[in-house]
């Protein structure tokens, strides 16, 4: 054989040979066992900033408001608390957090009102909020959930953007709560955010006897919620501890009373015509639970979340106001 | 001729497309059965009124609909007259003519009326008059403001009497009329058991008032207790105050008592007391020991006397002895815990 | 509530008013209104009491909202000058009553004190029909209610009709047979009727039967001034027909009517009958929506308080021999105190 | 403008109006398209349906629209309109590597192509007896059923173009496997499916047996060059006395006659022609006999009395199981339009005969309360279009109560609060019904460590439960259920009912 042609040979082979060596070298784990088992907790996970605000100097801390027309309520509300102004400025994305967990119309009370949704959105967006997002993950099929609640139409209506919840959308998050540590979130709407309104509907509940602003917060969890209800109470004050939110809305216009939450018959549901504005949530709860007509001392999430400084039960004590509006 | 065909075929499809009923897609909630009588609203409202609602607020589950405490609440063989009326504060007037301030005086939020009259005879008739004072100490102020010593008291709401067959009573944030139109056994009872039906739907939160704990039983006499919200005695800087008749030997004394905001609110209160004091009559006395500071003024025939103790500012007023005048204040004084 | 009334704007409102209160300053001519005061004694004016021939302070004690334990509030007015204390059997379940007895009691001047009460839980319009024993017969259980509790045996004017609502009341022969025979009894020195529906016609009634020695109904800016008047007439037009503020008008509520009293005024003047003014700075006479306003445009220009404004414009009114003012605390009576030594303008 | 490049526009048009419809069949986007159209205008299910029924369901009338122009102009159907067709001659002509010679001698007719005939009296003979099997090789079943059980939520694994969250179905693979099969096999022979298993252009090709027109060939211009054949659709001998049967009109042949000697004729001469398929006595009677035996097989397991699976909870509105089998074609609409993936192919759950057919597995979905679109789209009535009023036995349905599907059972062994004293009930939670089907009784117990808590224990309630599954699907017991949604309950059938009415 020709020297030229050997030496090509023996070059392209020596090549070879150092890439092999090197790709492997490269790819190669040594860890086994324990360390890799140990690994999956130290993934990649994401957190929540605050989106609270700084409160003008005596404005109200919790508006209730009574009335029939949502759009005059929540007007009325945020002009005692320092009109929408001082939380949403121009240029802000909000999220809007309504309940839309099953696909109910908004006449059976389980969904958020979606005229309070609107009316919320609009509000935004006199306030110059550049963009509103609507998100949820609904238990029944979300598209269903979002279409039969109505809560789409009134999205679409005042030019809202609908989120839905696909797997793509989701990601870890660091939540660092006494039940939950780490769990997978409908995080895309917040990668955006700087600013989060939740607005929940006030329902009945089978294992927490309620499910308000603070319960509203499971609908932004994926993966086996369905495990939450092992620790139903500290999983809900967690998640106070979890989202700290620019305003939560509680949605009483209508409240559903029983065969919570899912309810099913308009004589589950009464006629409230209430909306209660808070930024403590669990302030908020507390009062919200009393339209039940029950007692929040038996309500343990709320002094759950209380005693863990994450709230105040006593809103009575708080700066709040009663307002008749619409 | 075939692509025709075709654009047709495809025409055809989109319009049929666009035409469908909704009603497959999500449930229409008026499919539903409805079972929404008068009776099973009125139902849940009583039955809501456990009262266990720590709320004063959520006490009332129709607060927009206030009116829904008076529906169905004639009794047999009667029948109501006319509407259900409303009436702010500013349409008071229109009700009740110069009473109207008394009420505002107390924060008044919403009076709501009904006539129930017999429907065999109806020179009978029942006058309910509902009002929404917006706090039980409020609803109790106006009640304790217009009952007058000595009548027949019934177990009605928080406190109640009756005059002939009118009935007083007040519960939760609210103050209950029943004027009826004359006296007799038989109106009497139709009217109570009207008055016991609105009881039942009226919330409570059963939360006593301060001041009716704070002030000693001890020579009390029964059914005094008043509270003002503002202008107790007659006097612009008193406000938020308890006053109490007490029998001292032969004499009767009127006490007073009020929780002020804040320490110097309190001392505040006193100062423009005592001012007062000088301007209308003169300061006869002022004790100050480390824990109360006392005042004792001649108002020309009668005597006021006037200690702060702490956040409490309390007396007695208008007493024709001093000596019994600074007994009882010191008895209240000693009375207090605070 | 309603922003805008149509036919009525709240500029235009406010403009009449302001037209109003010029009005209402430039009328006050003389440099103090105590020429209108027969007497004046330490800084309050004393007037006839028409021919009663009481003489009365101008400024009456309106005793309404005093609860027993604000007895001192009536010592001290009584004690200043006071000396016409206007209450009523109904005020506050008669408790009203009862505080002014003890106090004028303690005080021992029954004789230095004039007293208005009224038969406050009568409605005459209920007892029209009624046979005439029965009319006595009620009215006295609530005339010998007032002497109980007042602890006095009379009373200086006894009103009743208490709130009269139709002329028919006033010339119900029943009812002043009554009054004639508690006035011998001794027990009322005169008569006295009160209302503001229809007082207009009512008071003008009872001038000409001549039963009456002294009346009580509205007199105020807006019955007196046609500028005010017509603008809240339009006002309250306009309001009703955009369905009106606050409450409906049920079965016996009180209309507002707002009635030229001038001629009254006169009337009474001629036939010599006391005109006890109530409701002088009333402000429930204005259109719900527009009540800051006024308060704030009337006594703009000048020291006063709308209040003062109101109540010292009615004085201005010759006629008038004392206007009530409601007290409810000592701030009340200082404001009032002074007003005999007020002029419009301050 | 030449015929075949009208019939390419045809074919275009009807492919994308399938993939079209494919894709609409889902909440959302449906709206009121008939996205049932080709199912309705195949006559074959036309003709099956009616010899297991009896009747022609609603839009069943549609397949005249094919039926009739077919009597007149043969097989048309298979080279203008047919989706599964075109695909077949796309990715005929897409991966084909053949010398013109080649193609010649691929598209020669073979005896073979009489398969599909004796298939076609196979499932018409099964359905004379109430077994409907055409769905197995029907075009359009088959091809929707590919789209919706493997092709889609394949491609919106790649993509999540499709869903929200991604569907899956079991044996995805076979059905795939079975597309792939029937595609590649056109590397072998040309439109191999079409040709050799088509049960519906069988049924075509004898109804072309009558048409007027068709290809005639002059014999005087005619040099037997054979380049007729190259792009022959249907294997149908063209260049020689045409076989009816087979021609699939597609007029490539007189395209590609360099002598103009074809022509699309009315009336030509009958001793020009083969115009019935070249069917062997023999194996018709064999193919008969299989058909007669494979009846009595299928229903002698007991799939459908005695032995029925409690696994086949079929969807609300569903007819009675043996009655269900004389209509469902297995086209798997209702799987496609299935908003939540609950709806599953069945292999042998229900029955040899029941390969394919829908069914509930609450492990994939639930049943949604407010929702009858499976019903809405199926052609045949084997689910029956119910209102959501009606499913839910409310307003006029009062007195008829809810349609159940089945009815849920606790394993008590499994369930948290039952076996282990943890809390839990997400089963009644979800459940749907007012008031709850799911009830629950507080107990106190003492634990293993003697320390006393309030439990919840979930019981269900068989007059309230309609067997939607939700409870199942939610449990957090995750691989076998805690509860348990079973076929027994279910309103459709006198014979698996529960409680006594």
């Amino acid at each position: 054989m020709e020297r030229r042609e050997f030496l090509k040979r023996a070059g392209a082979t020596g090549l070879a040979v150092v890439g092999a060596a090197l790709g492997a070298i490269w790819l190669h784990d040594p860890r086994s066992g324990a360390e890799y088992f140990r690994d999956w907790k130290s993934k990649k996970t994401k957190s929540l900033k605050s989106f609270r605000v700084n409160r003008l100097k005596g404005a109200v801390d919790m508006a209730v408001v009574r009335g029939k027309d949502p759009e005059k309520m929540m007007r009325a509300g945020l002009a005692e608390m320092g009109s929408i102004g001082s939380f949403v400025q121009k240029g802000d994305v909000v999220v809007i957090k309504p309940n839309v967990a099953f696909d109910r119309p908004p006449a059976l009370g389980v969904t958020t009102n979606p005229d309070v949704l609107k009316a919320i959105a609009r509000l935004c967006q006199e306030a110059g909020a550049r963009k509103i997002i609507v998100a949820d993950n609904p238990i029944n099929q979300p598209e269903g959930c979002f279409f039969k609640s109505g809560i789409q139409q009134a999205a679409e209506e005042v030019g809202a953007e609908v989120m839905l919840p696909k797997p793509s959308a989701f990601a870890l998050l660091k939540i660092e709560g006494e039940a939950l540590s780490i769990w997978p979130m409908f995080y895309q709407p917040f990668e955006q955010a700087t600013k989060v309104i939740g607005v929940a509907p006030c329902k009945d509940h089978n294992l927490c006897s309620a499910s308000m602003t603070m319960k509203n917060w499971y609908g932004l969890l994926g993966g086996r919620r369905n495990q939450f209800h092992q620790k139903i109470h500290d999983v809900i004050a967690d998640f106070s501890h979890m989202m700290k939110p620019t305003l939560v809305v509680l949605d009483a216009t209508r409240i559903l009373m029983q065969n919570g939450p899912t309810g099913g018959r308009l004589s589950d549901v009464s006629e409230t015509n209430t909306i209660v504005i808070g930024t403590d949530m669990v302030a908020v709860d507390t009062f919200g639970y009393t339209l039940f007509g029950r007692d929040p001392d038996k309500l343990d999430y709320l002094h759950k979340a209380e005693a863990r400084g994450l709230g105040s039960t006593k809103w009575k004590e708080q700066n709040w106001k009663e307002v008749l509006a619409g | 001729m075939l692509l025709l065909l075709l654009v047709g075929i495809g025409i055809g499809i989109y319009v049929k497309g666009q035409v469908y009923d909704p009603g497959l897609f999500s449930l229409n909630p008026y499919a539903l059965s409805r079972d929404r009588s008068a009776e099973a609203q009125l139902d849940r409202l009583v039955s809501l009124g456990d009262g266990k609602s720590k709320s004063f607020s959520g006490v009332d589950m129709h607060p927009s609909s206030p009116s829904g405490l008076l529906d169905n609440l004639a009794p047999a063989e009667w029948k109501p007259l006319g509407n259900v009326t409303q009436f702010t504060a500013d349409s008071l007037y229109e009700k009740i003519d110069g009473r109207a301030e008394q009420y505002i005086d107390y924060k008044f939020v919403r009076l709501t009326c009904l006539s129930l009259v017999n429907a065999q005879d109806s020179k009978q008739f029942i006058d309910v008059y509902l009002y929404d004072m917006g706090r039980p100490a409020q609803a109790f102020g106006v009640f304790s403001v217009e009952r007058s010593e000595g009548l027949p008291s019934v177990s009605l709401g928080r406190e109640g009497y009756r005059v002939e067959a009118s009935y007083f009573f007040w519960k939760g944030r609210y103050y209950v009329q029943l004027l009826a139109s004359g006296k007799g056994a038989e109106l009497a009872q139709v009217g109570l058991n009207v008055a016991r039906a609105l009881e039942r739907r009226l919330k409570d939160d059963g939360e006593p008032l301060w001041g009716l704990k704070a002030l000693p039983e001890k020579d009390r006499i029964r059914g005094t207790v008043q509270y003002f919200l503002i202008d107790a005695m007659s006097l612009d800087f008193m406000k938020d105050t308890f006053i109490a008749q007490y029998r001292k030997g032969e004499a009767k004394v009127t006490a007073f008592l009020s929780k002020q905001s804040s320490l110097d609110a309190a001392v505040k209160t006193l100062v423009s007391y005592e001012a007062y004091l000088k301007k209308t009559g003169k300061v006869i006395d002022k004790r100050e020991t480390g824990v109360y500071t006392l005042v004792t003024g001649d108002m020309g025939g009668t005597f006021d006397i006037v200690f702060r103790k702490g956040k409490l500012i309390g007396g007695v007023t208008m007493v024709e002895t001093r000596s019994i005048g600074e007994k009882a204040a010191l008895d209240l004084l000693a009375a207090l815990q605070d | 509530m309603t922003k805008k009334m149509n036919g009525l704007t709240r500029r235009e409102f406010v403009r009449q008013v302001g037209l109003g209160a010029a009005a209402i300053v430039a009328a006050s001519t003389t440099p103090l209104g105590l020429s209108r005061a027969s007497t004046i004694k330490n800084g309050m004016g004393y007037r006839t009491l028409g021919r009663t021939r009481l003489e009365i302070s101008e400024v009456a004690l309106g005793a309404g909202s005093i609860s027993p334990s604000g007895g001192n509030l009536i010592r001290a007015a009584l004690s200043q000058g006071i000396n016409f204390i206007e209450t009523s059997s109904n005020y506050r379940n008669s408790q009203v009553e009862t505080a002014i007895g003890q106090v004028v009691k303690s005080m021992g001047i029954r004789d230095k004190v004039f007293i208005l009460t009224k038969a406050g839980n009568l409605e005459m319009g209920r007892m029209l029909d009624a046979p005439a024993s029965e009319v006595e017969k009620a009215v006295r259980a609530e005339l010998e209610g007032s002497l109980k509790r007042l602890q006095t045996d009379y009373v200086d004017v006894y009103t009743c009709p208490y709130m009269a609502f139709s002329p028919k009341e006033v010339a119900l022969p029943a009812l002043q047979e009554a009054l004639e025979r508690f006035k011998k009894e001794g027990k009322i020195r005169f008569k006295g009727l009160s209302t503001h529906s229809d007082y207009a016609n009512i008071c003008m009634t009872a001038i000409e039967e001549g039963y009456y020695e002294v009346l009580q109904f509205p007199v105020n800016f807006a019955t007196l001034l046609p500028h005010i008047r017509n603008a809240v007439l339009e006002a309250k037009k306009a309001e009703k027909s955009v369905g009106g503020e606050g409450g409906r008008k049920g079965e016996g509520s009180f209309e507002r009517p707002i009635i030229d009293v001038r001629e009254v005024l006169k009337g009474a003047q001629q036939k010599n009958v006391g005109i006890v003014a109530m409701k002088g700075a009333q402000e429930v006479f204005l259109p719900l929506f527009m009540r800051d306003q006024v308060k704030n445009e009337l006594a703009k220009d000048t020291k006063l308080s709308f209040h003062q404004f109101a109540y010292r414009f009615v004085l201005d009114q010759p006629q008038v021999s004392t206007v009530t003012i409601r007290m409810a605390n000592m701030l009340h009576l200082n404001e009032a105190l002074v007003l005999s030594q007020k002029t419009l303008k301050g | 403008m030449r015929i075949t490049h009208i019939r390419l526009i045809s074919q275009i048009f009807f492919i994308g109006l399938f993939l079209f419809f494919v894709f609409i069949t889902q909440f959302g986007y449906l709206k009121g398209y008939p996205v049932s159209l080709f199912l309705e205008a195949d006559p074959l299910i036309a003709i099956a349906t009616s010899i297991t029924t009896h009747t022609l369901y609603q839009g069943l009338l549609w397949s005249l629209v094919i039926l009739i122009p077919t009597l007149f102009l043969g097989r048309f159907f298979c080279n203008w309109i047919c989706p599964y067709g075109i695909l077949h001659q796309l990715v005929g002509w897409l991966f084909d590597n053949r010398s013109i010679k080649g193609r010649i001698e691929s598209n020669r007719y073979r005896s073979v192509f009489a398969l599909k005939y004796y298939i076609l009296i196979g499932v018409l003979i099964v359905a004379a007896f109430g077994g409907l099997q055409i769905g197995l090789l029907d075009p359009i079943c088959l091809f929707f059923r590919s789209f919706t059980v493997s092709v889609l939520p394949a491609l919106d694994l790649a993509t999540g173009w499709i869903y929200v969250q991604p569907f899956e179905h079991q044996f995805a693979w076979v059905v795939g496997f079975l597309l792939f099969f029937f595609v590649s096999m056109n590397l072998v022979i040309p439109r191999f499916f079409c040709r050799v298993l088509c049960p519906l252009g069988a049924t075509l090709g004898l109804l072309s047996r009558f048409s007027i027109w068709r290809i005639e060939r002059d014999e005087q211009k005619c040099v037997s060059c054979n380049l007729c054949l190259q792009r022959c659709g249907g294997a149908s001998d063209p260049q020689t006395a045409l076989r009816k049967s087979e021609c699939f009109v597609c007029f490539n042949c007189i395209d590609d006659c360099p002598h103009e000697a074809l022509s699309f004729k009315m009336l030509p001469p009958l001793s020009h022609e083969v115009t019935l398929p070249d069917l062997d006595r023999r194996r018709t009677i064999f193919a008969a006999l299989t058909a007669l035996l494979f009846f009595p097989f299928s229903r002698s397991s007991g799939d459908l009395s005695k032995n029925f699976k409690k696994e086949v909870i079929r969807p609300p509105g569903a007819v009675a199981e043996p009655e269900f089998l004389e209509r469902c074609t297995k086209c798997d609409q209702c799987i496609r339009v299935c908003p939540t993936n609950v709806l599953q192919p069945a292999l042998f759950e229900a029955g040899i005969e029941g390969v394919w057919t829908p069914i509930m597995n609450m492990k994939m979905g639930y049943c949604e309360l407010n929702c009858v679109l499976c019903g809405q789209v199926c052609p045949t009535g084997a689910i029956q279009k119910i209102s959501i009023a009606q499913k839910l036995g409310i307003g006029e349905f009062a007195n008829l109560g809810p349609v159940r599907t089945g009815t849920a059972f606790f394993d008590q062994g499994r369930c948290l609060p039952w076996s282990m004293d943890i809390p839990c009930v997400v089963c009644q939670e979800v459940c749907p019904i007012s008031p709850k089907a799911i009830f629950s009784r507080e107990v106190d117990i003492t634990n293993r460590w003697g320390r006393k808590v309030k439990l919840t224990r979930p019981y269900v309630d068989p007059t309230l439960c309609n067997g939607c599954g939700i409870c199942e699907h939610e449990c957090p017991v995750k691989d076998l259920r805690a509860i348990r949604v079973t076929a027994v309950g279910e309103t459709r059938s006198q014979e698996r009912s529960l409680l006594l009415k």
